[in-house]
């Protein structure tokens, strides 16, 4: 049997000691393992950040590619090999700032990967400015007057496009945040966790603060009441709700168009169209 | 024969391109060399457009601009082309408007007859067709092949509207155009490399495209979407080139041949994507169809613009390589190359064509498969016991698995790294040894670039120097000078970055011939190979070079020599 | 006195930052030339980063690499750098880790004394004050403007530990440290270009900026929004470059002057947004603060690797200006001028700095403030009658004017256009003239352009040709070189593109130095100049060049000549 | 008084005859007489696409950009100079495709600026691919077998995010649309419409097919309700409202900040610094 041991990578972890990125590392992990996943199964992809870092950290394949841009590299990757379980690791700025552009049309999409934010509301690896989710009124380097703007909400703006899977997690309930990635994970289709990851470096409020806010979802919550999901993802600053807030019904799911039609299998492990069949395809363009 | 230059011109809309490929086909299909191009606006509906078959005994695959024949399918088409037409050239047109004209009223049968303008084309064609002493099956054929997917209906009433213009062609006016087309053996195939380089990446075992609408790459993700199934691609529209690239470069990872295509715009926001492969060693090959820039410029027009943005693309240093085929025989063996590279070195390579090649349909006598097809680099997982994706090797390459292919791990990552793909921050020891690691490689793919190809050079005074897409126009400007006793030879590149290891004859004048305005080849042979330039012929209106525009422009500026 | 060279390392969020600005301001206010110089890892806690700062009499703005002093604030830390640490140099640390060891138990007091290690940094710089025979007060009164913002209680308990520091250097530590530094007269300025930037602009009469965060060009925003009303800058977070520059691009269409600034990864995906200013001719400065690519590569580490990239930014053909300053005052200068010329020609001017640049301080003696200013170029609308964005003019400037400036309305197009801004698919006319018309600006902006610094050039056996912010180091290389009997001189470029009209002396074995690792400087050379070089040197690890790598590798390479 | 007569620009229209574009190019005109606007009072921003050469053909001050990035070249032309009337004339490709973050993001700012959308569901200028907005089913070059992805809800983001004014309007009602116009130009803070524009040349339905469809909303409806208007949002098949469906008050102005402290004037007439304040201002780098 797999455990959490075998997910330990030989990188060294440049988080600072406390942040609450462990646990989340330490949740994906045991959820993993929950999974009786195999590293050589998993490939974690990401961003740059301090979020994005967490591929490093678990032992698995792994893509950390640009800032902004890990949910488009993994569509390409779980195309290319949908047997692996893919799963993106992100920040705030990553995926809503430098990359709310491909978040929103992979909703669209609902390919089957797993989104996993670090919302600390800042960027925290350059330095701590304000993020797509830093709460108006904060005072930060770019905004020494306080951030005027309203925050994004990502969580509603899938839940609007029916994404199947919409949960919120917080870094600071370490045995919630594993039910709830385990849950994610098994989900077909995209399951997105915005996860509550306070930074204790940039941020203004202690970890109590959070945990004096977050509650769990009970049973009574229906997650697949759209109007009361959207009014749940605006809790954020007195109470904070955790636990799936959407699911729904998927009206596609990306790239099972190909898997239906071609394979399953790895794209790498098709044969290649042979001499004799090229020919007869140019042939179209014969004259006469 | 003489060559036969016939262009269609109209608005856009009154299905210029429709009958122009019609024809083109018939007269290939009749055994005549053919070479197509087009010019048009970027607009749905009006403007004027036209679309130019030069029709040959030999395979002649460069544009004319004079016109033998004008179809012109309204009056304002007339207008804008008529000065292209020849003295003793042909108009056919609705009414009577120089000397020489073939008068057809086909919008006014098409109107009457068939209920509807857009069959005036067709009409139009027919009797073009008639006039060119053609077999009016042999239109049928194609017309029917061509509107096969608008069902059974509308293949009728073409075909019915093609007869009605065939009929129309008297035996006058077949007697006043001097030129018949009568069937020969020739066989060959008519195709564009929006045609080829897809084709090509199928045969090369490419799995993924992911792209962006952007003309004139568009019809590249186009052609594969509809064969998907058939060719065992996956194609996806993406939402911006950003996300284009940046799937194609996760697919590659996952193991999947991968490319996207795009234009000089969209280039621009790929280039940190290019970066990014360099860095992760993921192979990929990019098509980028070049047109005037800068921003959004002339989108339906040509250049060779983007040169120097091609093979400086993306921050930082790391191997890449920039093919520039001429042609869509040699965009399908390049296009199969471009995919071996990429792999072999893990790296980017960058396809430079242009709007003309794009848009253009050129003779090919046969594709050569057999000196062509896919080397796999993937490494075998069980001949490998610690895997490191980045090992360091002498010649850079690292042994290249997928995830999931095997139990080994698969990391790659944009920062500096270590073999395992961790971030590094060793600098003196990792950093440098990865710098190295990707610079060798680059060595390695200057090792197999081909050099230019060399003609006429024995005996030449001049020689002119091009790349990519004038091939044939300089080929031709070349005759046409040597017609003015000028003894010049051509050398042309098609591979364009790294530069192969060369020497240029001495005792030359060199000038080059490109389709912009500041010269970048110049520029760029000056800097690798320390050459100098005596002149250089440079065309930046958007059209495509021919012979005759390079023997002008040549003369014009070394005063006829 | 010979410089003095003191490092301060420890691990991030330990205050070596802190520490080390307030050492290096207190021997600034003590009378001496002052340069720092950081080098820090990717992550907000832990790792080990140095803070240099070398001390001299003359102003000396150059980095050492061997250290006279090391003050290390953990165990770590004495392990990493004690290897720059010189034979006869002096460690302060918190325990004896080798001869020459001021011991100061900063950390223990701190917890016990202080109630938390944070103070530990300050305990440590207030010990190596006195050690330099410094008096407290002027640490005192860095310390109270360093604080200043945290409040009053932050401030005292500063001043408290700094005193408590002080107090524990005891006569043995003076003893032990061969080096004092009495008060001197000198009075100068202690500046980054990260503020030198920002000021300028400032003065220049730039109004807008937009950015998103990215090393090391992030703090020239962040300068300018804490100063946003003083200065009467508009500064906005965009949420990605794509969006910086675009906005940018509108506000300087609006009548703003705009800037924006990023790191290599996030000029790429700005590039068509060049290209847009090209074609559009919107005034607009780019700050690209260098760092080590491809891609994410090194992010806190320095590189000169984006020259080619900066240079061929932007698809299509269009004039660009990219300046490449050597320090703060170079950089103030070159701002200011940025903004004038990219006023003048209507188009894009970047200015090309990196880490190093970004991260260090340098001693400034007089910013000759009277020598550049504001030049404004915007038109008069009443001595215009009838307005057209694009008038054509022999030297390829319209009159400028903004939208509701008056009743003239500007028109401005990505697309070809013609004189009214309008989209234009009028090739022959007005595509070639508006082609032309751009590249006359680049031909004026040629004209502008200074020659490149010429340093000992008579007698000069070898020359090194550097660019940007190796001039110092190239110095001092040329310093050591000479002390063993090279004879050298220096070209240095802080203006690359265009490059000026300009020829080498003849007869000089010519090697180019630059932190990158393909010798971008020499092919740029080479390709303008078709000047040969006979060797480079060439540093690419992420560290700045200084004189001793330079005068080592000049050595290797040439075999001591 | 100006007329619309007045707004008559010198360059060719490019648009297919008939195309509804030429009429929202008349509501145009004709709201920006109703507000009695002179030309020169006028910024139009577009990117590219059919929708976004319509600057060029009302005479005024225009911008003319990239692909994706007219709001964001609009953001910049706002703040250079507030005294215009900056409206965004857009493609559903330019604003819901390329330049979807810039959007989402602007909603965040409330910028004083009107953005309207031609959403024709196509990118009709490249050949008539599938756009964010094409409908699931329909078979385009891209998609061969029809698009199998859900459409981009941009009103309801914009709703989620507390837009001011979110308003769809239809280009075959030539008055209604006009009225909406003249509301969303005069309203402070981003003002919003989605137009139904329907595709002569690429679409598959003809006017009539919308007309059917299309309908006012009336005076019961509340704009100020939220889960309503989401819910109108999502009626785009069968029925199609049209009119103001959101508005609310915003958290921010978008350069209100600077405009409360600096101007409203233009920024090119600031005045620059001074040689002597300068050098005082440099003398914070001063040591000693
Ligand atoms: C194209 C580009 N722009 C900017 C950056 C600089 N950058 C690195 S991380 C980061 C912010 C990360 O924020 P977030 O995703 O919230 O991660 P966190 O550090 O907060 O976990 C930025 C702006 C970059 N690497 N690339
Ligand atoms: C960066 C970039 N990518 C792609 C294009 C090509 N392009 C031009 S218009 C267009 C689509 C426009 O669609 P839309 O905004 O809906 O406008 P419409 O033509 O439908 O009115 C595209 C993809 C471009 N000009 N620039
Ligand atoms: S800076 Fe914040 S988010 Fe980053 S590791 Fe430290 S505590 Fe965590
Ligand atoms: S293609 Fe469609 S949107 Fe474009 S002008 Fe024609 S009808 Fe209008
Ligand atoms: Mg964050
Ligand atoms: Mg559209």
């Amino acid at each position: 049997m797999i455990t959490v041991e075998e997910f330990k990578s030989k990188a060294e972890i440049q988080w600072c000691p406390g942040c609450p990125n462990h646990a989340i590392l330490q949740a994906l992990k045991m959820a993993l393992v929950e999974l009786g996943k195999a590293p050589h199964e998993i490939c974690l992809v990401s961003g740059i950040g301090q979020a994005a870092k967490l591929p490093h950290y678990l032992k698995c394949n792994f893509f950390n590619g640009l800032h902004g841009r890990a949910v488009s590299a993994a569509l390409g990757i779980h195309v290319a090999n949908p047997e692996l379980t893919t799963i993106v690791t992100t920040g705030d700025g990553d995926c809503y700032g430098e990359g709310g552009n491909h978040f929103i049309h992979a909703l669209r999409r609902n390919p089957d990967i797993t989104v996993i934010v670090h919302n600390n509301e800042y960027y925290a690896l350059t330095l701590g400015q304000a993020s797509p989710t830093t709460m108006p009124g904060e005072k930060r380097s770019l905004q020494p007057k306080g951030v005027e703007i309203a925050p994004l909400n990502m969580p509603a703006i899938a839940i609007a496009h029916n994404c199947t899977f919409v949960a919120r997690g917080f870094a600071g309930d370490l045995d919630h945040l594993k039910s709830l990635l385990v849950e994610a994970i098994k989900h077909t289709g995209l399951s997105y966790v915005d996860v509550i990851q306070p930074c204790i470096t940039w941020g203004i409020h202690p970890m109590r603060w959070y945990k004096e806010r977050v509650y769990q979802l009970d049973e009574e919550y229906d997650p697949t009441d759209r109007d009361a999901a959207l009014e749940k993802t605006e809790e954020r600053t007195e109470r904070m709700p955790i636990g799936v807030l959407y699911r729904s019904s998927p009206l596609s799911l990306y790239a099972s168009r190909f898997r239906k039609t071609v394979t399953r299998r790895p794209l790498a492990e098709l044969r290649p169209l042979d001499r004799e069949k090229m020919a007869g395809f140019l042939s179209r363009f014969r004259s006469g | 024969m003489d060559d036969l230059n016939v262009v269609i011109a109209g608005a856009a809309g009154e299905g210029v391109q429709t009958v122009g490929a019609a024809l083109a086909d018939t007269v290939s299909a009749q055994g005549y060399g053919v070479f197509s191009w087009q010019e048009f606006e970027s607009r749905i509906r009006g403007g004027q457009n036209s679309y130019s078959i030069r029709i040959s005994e030999e395979v002649r695959n460069a544009p004319l601009m004079d016109a033998d024949i004008l179809l012109a399918l309204n009056e304002g088409a007339v207008k804008k082309y008529e000065p292209l037409l020849k003295q003793e050239g042909i108009l056919l047109a609705e009414k009577e408007m120089r000397q020489r004209t073939i008068v057809i009223p086909f919008t006014k049968i098409a109107e009457k007859e068939f209920g509807g303008i857009i069959y005036a084309n067709t009409i139009a064609v027919g009797a073009l067709v008639a006039t060119l002493g053609i077999e009016l099956d042999t239109l049928n054929q194609i017309l029917a092949r061509q509107f096969a997917d608008k069902g059974a209906g509308v293949v009728r009433a073409n075909l019915a509207a093609a007869e009605r213009g065939y009929s129309l062609a008297d035996q006058g006016c077949i007697d006043m155009c001097p030129w018949g087309l009568p069937k020969r053996d020739m066989r060959s195939y008519l195709i564009g490399v929006n045609e080829a380089i897809p084709s090509a990446a199928a045969y090369a075992g490419c799995r993924y495209m992911s792209a962006y609408p952007m003309s004139p790459s568009t019809a590249i993700i186009t052609f594969l979407a509809r064969e998907e199934e058939h060719l065992e691609i996956f194609t996806e529209q993406a939402e911006d080139e950003i996300a284009a690239i940046n799937m194609a470069i996760g697919a590659s990872y996952g193991g999947a041949r991968a490319m996207t295509a795009t234009s000089g715009g969209g280039f621009a926001l790929m280039v940190e994507g290019v970066s990014l492969a360099g860095m992760i060693e993921a192979p990929l090959v990019i098509v980028v169809a070049q047109r005037p820039g800068p921003a959004t410029g002339l989108p339906t027009r040509t250049a060779q613009g983007d040169l120097l943005f091609a093979i400086n693309s993306g921050h930082g240093e790391f191997p890449k390589m920039v093919l520039a085929p001429s042609d869509p025989k040699d965009a399908f063996h390049k296009t199969v190359r471009a995919f071996n590279l990429a792999d072999k070195y893990q790296t980017v390579v960058i396809m430079l064509t242009d709007q003309f090649l794009s848009d253009s349909r050129f003779t090919v006598e046969d594709f050569a498969l057999e000196e062509i097809g896919p080397t796999v680099y993937i490494a075998d997982p069980q001949s490998i016991k610690d895997y490191k994706r980045y090992r360091l090797t002498a010649d850079g390459i690292s042994p290249r698995l997928y995830p999931g292919q095997s139990e080994h791990l698969v990391g790659v990552d944009s920062d500096e790294h270590n073999e395992e793909g961790h971030i590094t921050e060793d600098l003196s020891k990792t950093a440098v040894a990865m710098v190295e690691k990707r610079l060798a490689k680059f060595e390695g793919l200057r090792n197999e670039v081909s050099p230019p190809e060399e003609v006429q050079m024995e005996g030449a005074d001049i020689v002119l120097v091009g790349w990519g897409s004038s091939r044939q126009a300089i080929l031709e400007g070349l005759e046409l000078l040597n017609k003015e006793g000028i003894e010049g030879g051509m050398i042309h590149f098609t591979e364009v970055w790294p530069l192969p290891i060369y020497t240029f004859p001495r005792g030359k004048k060199y000038w080059t011939v490109e389709s912009n305005a500041t010269g970048q080849l110049a520029r760029l042979l000056r800097s690798e190979y320390g050459l100098d330039f005596t002149g250089s012929i440079r065309r930046y209106d958007g059209l495509p070079l021919t012979g005759e525009y390079i023997r002008r422009r040549f003369n014009d500026y070394s005063g006829g020599v």
